[in-house]
């Protein structure tokens, strides 16, 4: 069974759905677009169950000639990392659609036009991860923009088209180096076996260790700004404070994840000389974003932005433990890009329903919500929670392998990065007490509770938080044998505990 | 420079002759081009130009070409050339006075450098070479040998040219042609405009100019029965290029005096 | 119900009470404390049951484990969510679920007049179950989940009323300064798995003894960091005080008797790495020594009865943390103390309560007096923790206070000496400040508000109050007759061997009576008068205004971290602004200013575009006769 | 006598019409220049024809002649239809594009 081919045909079928039903039938559309984002998380469910999670190769794989006179092939194929990141997504999309439901009106153009945009995107989510094609990965990587161009310049809030150009324009420039890279790897695999941009045989290319490094930071700046890493991070916040919720939870959920997920695929498999000499200075720049991103969250007054820096904060640890270089980094760095999509989404969902139930989002407009509105208080506690990494939920586990992972081999790097743990309770903490605790300040007192679309929005999202914070063995099980078997690869053995006779 | 003052001074076969003649005359006449004001005289110097191209092409051996070039070039071309400046105006005299700053300075300088590093390598490219000459191409004659190679070698640029001719032609068409501004009247409208209209007063036909003996009447209005001009007897294009001229200045009487001072 | 299953009910009965009654939201209103009340005493149930069974084992056979599921496993690093029910835990299950229950059951009047007492009860058991979980988990990263849950459940019930800005800050301050010593505690698990290659409490005792000591000591400081943080110990201290912004039965099962005391359970629960580790050990002594006496002093100028007690219990917290840092002499009567401090602390911080809620929420002990005639029941039951506290015999504090202090004396060398006089000190100021509570509150005159009309509580607040004055009154002799509880617990310690003695066990009863009774007669002296001052005096020795502003223990933290902190956040809030972001920024502008410098250069004239191109030719042709040359 | 010459020529002739169709405002004049120029390159190409030995240069001389024929139909068109609406023929009154 062709799945990887039906999945990401499935939402473009939707999307043609969407795009033959009238223009102002606005709850047909809506309904379309969840269907078809449920129908795609069962087909993602079914597919999952069928994945063997002994065999490490990449499954599932599909290859039809695209232009065979450049040797390209739409070929596609997933490994467990991919299937976990695929997983995610399409858990997502239907959260986003459910969630945001009311999020197109008031865009520039019509909600018809918004749920297209969010099945195509999903088409290219999925798609990005699938990819076993470098060129057909550019390709999905760069089309993502396009989509979420409109989405944030088309339905954000305040200064959206240039936020939208910001976003557009930066990620271009990643995307661009590493074009240049690609376009090297193409033309030395034709000098040695023949042109092909099969990734599987580009890990086989001899190549000089200049030669290495230099593509190795092509493919590496674009992940980190797509990450995104201290410093290129910038766009983030402003992307994220003018996106509209539901885009902002794929933005950072989904998109961003490209970023760190390419670090593994692409930068590790195709370079690993080069990864091991720029490791000392990814690990700083990584050690950087936590405390950084961090800081940077405790200063903000908008709260879509203090998400947005407390996710580079995240990344940061995202990117620690790939780099670090051990198993438990390593699944440590692939659980947590699944957990933090889920801790981001509760945050700005419920951060989304708060803006949209006050007309602000700064946080100091809020004020004593505890008392008006306790269910959606708890959501935003419960979110902060899951983003401070709180034990018993599912970014604690992750963040813990990460830096269990890293302690091993980097000890210096694993104890600067612990600080961001202390950081963490601040930048949750500061806006639970300004927005939810304290007085109920004027303009809050008649706020309005969660409508019951919107617990069935947020509660998968809770749920899978607190069961894999329990419970993460499921998916470790599916992603221990292809990371040990990525940093095995790469020649790296985890350091073996210094026990010695006395 | 050495060099080629010694070949001048060597060379004195007839088309060197012919060369050292023509050519400075071709520099100056191209340099008056540019020095002369009215565009009419550029016109005749660009002619005489092209002119001495043609003959230059006969010297080497293109005889063809050479026909064509006073044929197409001096004929047609330039014929159209000026024709359109008729059209524009052939009085228009240009003010040679420069209105964009700094840039002729600019023109004159790259100019000057272009020319000067083109004939320099010019010089380094052809200085020893000798010329092959075209008697064993023409062996069969000139025409016969473009004709041999415009439908062998180049039939596939020449059908595309030929297509592209094709199109100018069109184009120009498409570019000169000027849409009505109107909608044509239908002689049943035109009609009814003239018996339905605001008045009936024109029904039978707007008034003819005048005529008078001493002036082409079309332009000038013709008189009332009261000794008033009628502005609507005159041609509504002449009116609005201006062209209109007052009727007092024919006024009878005015006429008679004069007559009787001639006599 | 087999034994293994059994353990998860422990924690399982409260976690169901706090996920009901937090999901069930107002729908539980009614019954929801009932139920709460009867989960947490259900699970002291299967504690007693758990403590029937495990007496009647063989003491080898007493110990047992339980692996529920594999949690993380990633490489070498496994970790199973299991449990472990040993010696030491059954003391902490029975004193959290015995104590727990109690003022579950004082709360129900407490509480009574509150709209969220459904949510409070419902944090109450989120607790219990934490705080279980803590004391139960088979393995340092079990033992953090427990760890950071009971600082959540301190956050929200700390927070509670966190309408009122002050106690949403002081629930966050108590947060922060919390993970602090949650960091710690992560990085001792990074180090053990780094050194040991595993984070049971089994896998490291039997590793230890395989360990640098370099390793161990660091993983003992950072411990030690952890213990300081959940047990307000120098010098994370400073959240106690403020934590009493609590509900008051709060402040009695959370920062009295259970929760802060994590930080003893750890130590002494991770002996073998400090036993292994004597600087980390010594770190310990000293941590301790030294908040022992700021907690005492602290208590001496506070005015606010829950403050004054919350710095007694910092400083009783301090004797603890002392003793453990004493190596295996010390541990079993830290334990010892804690429990019996357990008792003692908590009927009084309920005493506490009551007269708080006789006295309409005033917690100015300068505002109360002669209170003992119209709280009889509160005045004993308070009165019975006063004497156990002081270390009066035959109270409980006495046993295990007198311990600590012996075990001081016998720790050997100069420092035995040193610790042993410190003690003592503690002792003696300790005597004083409780005194001054009891007089202020129960003894002199009236000087209440006006419309106030103190009264008894109602039996379901005393009650509880009752039973634990029974416990302040007869846990010292039980745990200490026969070395009952040191026999229990000595199979979980490696000893090594008797120590000297120093003093005398009497001498050192009699040296700490007397010291109790210098500080008694101080505080008689001092506060024994009609005319207390309800205002704290203003001209006062500059001693007195350095102990009234805490040691200046928040000014310190402020001028060094908080200030510090904010200024980095907005240095780095204007860097981002200015430099990262900036220089994109600056980016941006340069294509822009460029792009409006050479639209100049379309002036629209179509000649000056031709002299471009006749430039650009010059440029093409230059280029090549530069080549060509 | 030498070819090159002609090349000289050439050269001297193609400058001085690209410095006309820079300096001359008269669209046709610009025109005319333009025209020189091409005719410039018409002259290289016979004689490089000459210096080669071959006619593919004089071939290349009739394509250019066809073209500059095209051109001129067509500029000359735009000429036309710019005076109608502009009553100039000058290159500097046509200037929209400024800003």
């Amino acid at each position: 069974m062709n799945w990887l081919t039906l999945l990401m045909f499935l939402p473009l079928v939707g999307a043609a759905v969407v795009s033959v039903l009238p223009k102002t039938n606005e709850k047909a559309a809506k309904q379309a677009a969840l269907i078809t984002t449920i129908a795609v998380l069962l087909v993602t469910i079914a597919m999952t169950l069928n994945f063997d999670r002994e065999n490490v190769g990449l499954q599932f794989v599909e290859k039809y000639a695209w232009i065979p006179s450049f040797g390209i092939n739409f070929a596609v194929g997933i490994d467990a990392i991919a299937l976990v990141l695929i997983l995610m997504s399409t858990i997502l999309a239907p959260i986003v659609v459910l969630a945001g439901w009311n999020e197109a009106h008031g865009g520039r153009w019509s909600v018809k036009t918004f749920y297209i945009l969010i099945l195509v995107l999903e088409t290219m989510m999925i798609g990005v991860f699938a990819a076993t094609d470098l060129f057909l990965f550019y390709v999905i990587f760069e089309a993502m923009l396009i989509p979420v161009y409109f989405l944030i310049g088309g339905y954000g809030t305040g200064e959206r088209a240039a936020a939208a150009v910001k976003f557009l324009i930066y990620s271009l420039v990643g995307g661009l180096l590493m074009l240049a890279s690609i376009i090297a790897l193409f033309v030395m695999s034709g000098d040695q076996f023949g042109h092909t941009f099969d990734i599987n045989q580009l890990s086989q290319l001899q190549m000089s260790s200049t030669t290495q490094n230099l593509l190795f930071l092509g493919f590496f700046i674009a992940f980190a700004i797509k990450a995104p890493v201290w410093p290129f991070h910038t766009w983030l916040p402003d992307a994220a404070g003018s996106a509209s919720p539901g885009t902002s939870v794929l933005l950072l959920g989904v998109l961003d994840k490209v970023g760190t997920f390419g670090m593994i695929r692409y930068c590790l498999t195709l370079f690993p000389e080069a990864s091991k000499t720029f490791t000392p200075l990814i690990l700083i720049l990584a050690v950087i974003s936590i405390l950084y991103g961090a800081f940077l969250a405790i200063g903000q007054k908008n709260i879509k932005r203090l998400i947005a820096y407390t996710s580079i904060s995240h990344f940061g640890f995202i990117t620690l433990g790939i780099f670090a270089m051990t198993s438990q980094g390593h699944s440590g760095a692939v659980l947590y890009m699944f957990n933090h999509a889920f801790s981001t989404a509760a945050l700005f969902l419920v951060a989304g329903w708060m803006i949209s139930r006050r007309g602000s989002s700064t946080i100091s407009d809020f004020g004593g919500l505890q008392r008006v509105t306790p269910v959606l208080a708890w959501s935003f506690f419960f979110a902060g929670l899951s983003s401070l990494a709180l034990p018993g939920l599912s970014s604690f586990v992750s963040e813990f392998l990460v830096l269990v992972g890293t302690f091993t081999r980097y000890p210096v790097h694993a104890i600067i990065a612990t600080f961001g743990i202390v950081l963490a309770a601040l930048y949750i903490l500061i806006p639970v007490q300004k927005a939810l605790h304290g007085p109920t300040t004027p303009g809050n007192e008649n706020l309005k509770d969660l409508n019951l679309r919107e617990k069935i929005a947020i509660a998968p999202v809770v749920a899978i938080i607190v069961v894999l914070g329990f419970y993460p063995s499921p998916l470790l099980k599916i992603i221990n044998p292809a990371t040990t078997n990525i940093v095995a690869q790469l020649g790296f053995t985890d350091p073996a505990p210094s026990i010695e006779d006395k | 420079m050495m060099q080629l003052a010694i070949e001048v001074g060597q060379t004195a076969t007839p088309e060197a002759v012919m060369f050292w003649i023509l050519g400075p005359l071709a520099v100056l006449a191209a340099l008056g081009m540019l020095l002369v004001k009215k565009a009419v005289h550029s016109a005749i110097l660009m002619a005489f130009v092209m002119v001495v191209l043609a003959v230059f092409y006969i010297a080497q051996d293109a005889v063809f070409l050479g026909i064509v070039q006073v044929v197409v070039y001096t004929g047609a071309v330039m014929m159209l050339f000026l024709f359109i400046l008729m059209l524009v105006g052939v009085d228009s005299s240009d003010s040679l006075t420069e209105t964009i700053r700094g840039l002729r300075p600019i023109a004159i300088t790259a100019a000057v450098g272009f020319g000067g590093l083109m004939v320099s390598l010019l010089g380094r490219a052809t200085l020893g070479r000798d010329a092959i000459g075209l008697s064993a191409a023409n062996a069969d004659g000139n025409v016969e040998g473009i004709g041999y190679l415009l439908f062998s070698r180049f039939v596939w640029p020449f059908e595309v040219i030929s297509a592209l001719l094709v199109t100018a032609a069109l184009g120009a068409m498409v570019l000169a042609h000027q849409p009505r501004s109107s909608k044509k009247t239908t002689q049943r409208q035109q009609s009814i405009n003239r018996f339905r209209g605001e008045s009936i007063a024109t029904a039978a036909g707007l008034p003819a100019p005048g005529v008078y003996a001493r002036h082409n009447a079309v332009d000038v209005p013709a008189l009332l029965p009261d000794g008033t001009p009628a502005p609507n007897s005159v041609n509504a294009s002449l009116k609005a290029r201006g062209d209109m001229l007052d009727s007092n200045t024919f006024d009878l009487k005015k006429i008679s005096t004069q007559v009787e001072e001639e006599k | 119900m087999t034994i293994s299953t059994s353990l998860v009910y422990l924690i399982g009965l409260p976690f169901a009470g706090a996920a009901i009654l937090l999901l069930g939201g107002r729908r539980t209103d009614k019954w929801g404390h009932l139920l709460a009340t009867a989960l947490s005493g259900s699970s002291f149930v299967v504690g007693v049951y758990h403590l029937i069974q495990m007496v009647n084992r063989p003491t080898e056979m007493r110990p047992i484990s339980q692996k529920l599921f594999e949690w993380i496993s990633v490489g070498s690093f496994n970790v199973d969510a299991g449990l472990l029910l040993d010696q030491l835990s059954i003391c902490f299950v029975l004193l959290i679920t015995g104590v727990g229950t109690l003022i579950h059951i004082y709360s129900i009047a407490y509480m009574s007049e509150d709209r969220d007492r459904r949510r409070f009860f419902a944090y109450l058991n989120l607790f219990i179950a934490a705080m279980l979980l803590l004391v139960l988990g088979d393995s340092y990263l079990s033992l953090y989940v427990g760890w950071e849950g009971v600082g959540l459940a301190s956050y929200l019930l700390i927070g509670f009323w966190n309408q009122k800005p002050a106690y949403a800050t002081a629930s966050k301050k108590a947060f922060v300064m919390n993970r602090v010593g949650d960091m710690g505690l992560s990085l001792a698990i990074m180090i053990a798995f780094a050194t040991m290659g595993t984070v049971s409490f089994a896998g490291v005792a039997e590793q230890a003894h395989h360990t640098s000591e370099a390793a161990l000591t660091a993983m003992g400081i950072m411990l030690l960091v952890a213990a300081a943080g959940k047990s307000a110990q120098f010098p994370l201290q400073a959240w106690l005080g403020d934590a009493m912004a609590g509900p008051t039965p709060v402040s009695a099962l959370i920062h009295a008797a259970t929760m802060v005391t994590a930080g003893v359970y750890l130590i002494t629960r991770s002996n073998f790495v400090f036993d292994a580790a004597p600087t980390a050990q010594l770190l310990v002594v000293i941590v301790g020594a030294i908040t022992l006496i700021f907690g005492a002093l602290i208590g001496t100028a506070k005015d606010d009865i829950k403050k004054a007690l919350a710095a007694s219990t910092m400083s009783q917290i301090g004797y603890m943390i002392l003793a453990t840092g004493l190596g295996p002499i010390g541990y079993a009567f830290a334990i010892m103390h804690l429990i019996t401090h357990g008792f003692f602390k908590a009927g009084m911080f309920l005493g506490a309560g009551s007269v708080m809620h006789g006295m309409n929420d005033e917690v100015n002990m300068r505002k109360y007096g002669a209170l003992r005639q119209f709280m009889p029941i509160t005045f004993i039951t308070f009165g019975i923790g006063y004497l156990a506290i002081l270390g009066v015999p035959p109270f409980a504090g006495f046993y295990s206070k007198d311990m600590i202090i012996e075990s001081a004396f016998n720790s050997g060398g100069m420092q035995a000496i040193f610790l042993g006089s410190l003690t003592l000190i503690g002792a003696a100021i300790t005597a004083f400040y409780m005194t001054r509570v009891m007089i202020l509150t129960f003894a002199g005159t009236k000087r209440w508000d006006e419309g106030v009309e103190p009264h008894e509580s109602p039996w379901l607040m005393w009650f509880p109050m009752a039973v634990l004055a029974v416990g302040s009154v007869t846990s010292g002799y039980l745990l200490y007759h026969n070395k009952a509880l040191y026999k229990w617990l000595s199979p979980l310690f490696e000893d090594h061997g008797e120590h000297e003695e120093l003093l005398k066990p009497i001498v050192v009863s009699a040296l700490a009576l007397t010291m109790v009774a210098i500080g008694v007669s101080i505080a008689v002296y001092k506060y024994m008068r009609e005319n207390i001052e309800t205002v704290a005096p203003v001209d006062v020795s500059w001693i007195t205004k350095f102990v009234r502003k805490d040691l200046m223990q928040d000014q310190f933290n402020e001028k060094f971290f908080m200030r510090p902190g904010q200024l980095l956040t907005k240095a780095l809030v204007t860097t981002e602004d200015v430099v990262v972001d900036g220089s994109v920024r600056g980016v941006a502008r340069m294509a822009i200013g460029s792009g409006s410098g050479l639209r100049g250069l379309q002036n629209g004239f179509v000649r000056s575009y031709a002299a471009l191109i006749l430039v650009g030719a010059l440029t093409l042709i230059a280029a090549i006769w530069v080549v060509v040359s | 006598m030498d070819a090159s010459n002609y090349l000289y020529i050439s050269a001297l002739l193609f400058t001085i019409g690209a410095v006309g169709v820079v300096v001359r405002r008269n669209a046709i004049v610009v025109f005319m220049c333009i025209e020189l120029m091409l005719n410039a390159a018409n002259l290289s190409f016979v004689t490089f024809s000459r210096i080669n030995g071959n006619l593919d240069g004089q071939v290349m001389a009739f394509f250019t002649m066809v073209v500059a024929a095209c051109e001129v139909v067509v500029g000359l068109a735009i000429i036309v239809a710019i005076y109608r609406s502009r009553r100039s023929a000058s290159v500097d009154d046509a200037s929209l594009l400024k800003r």
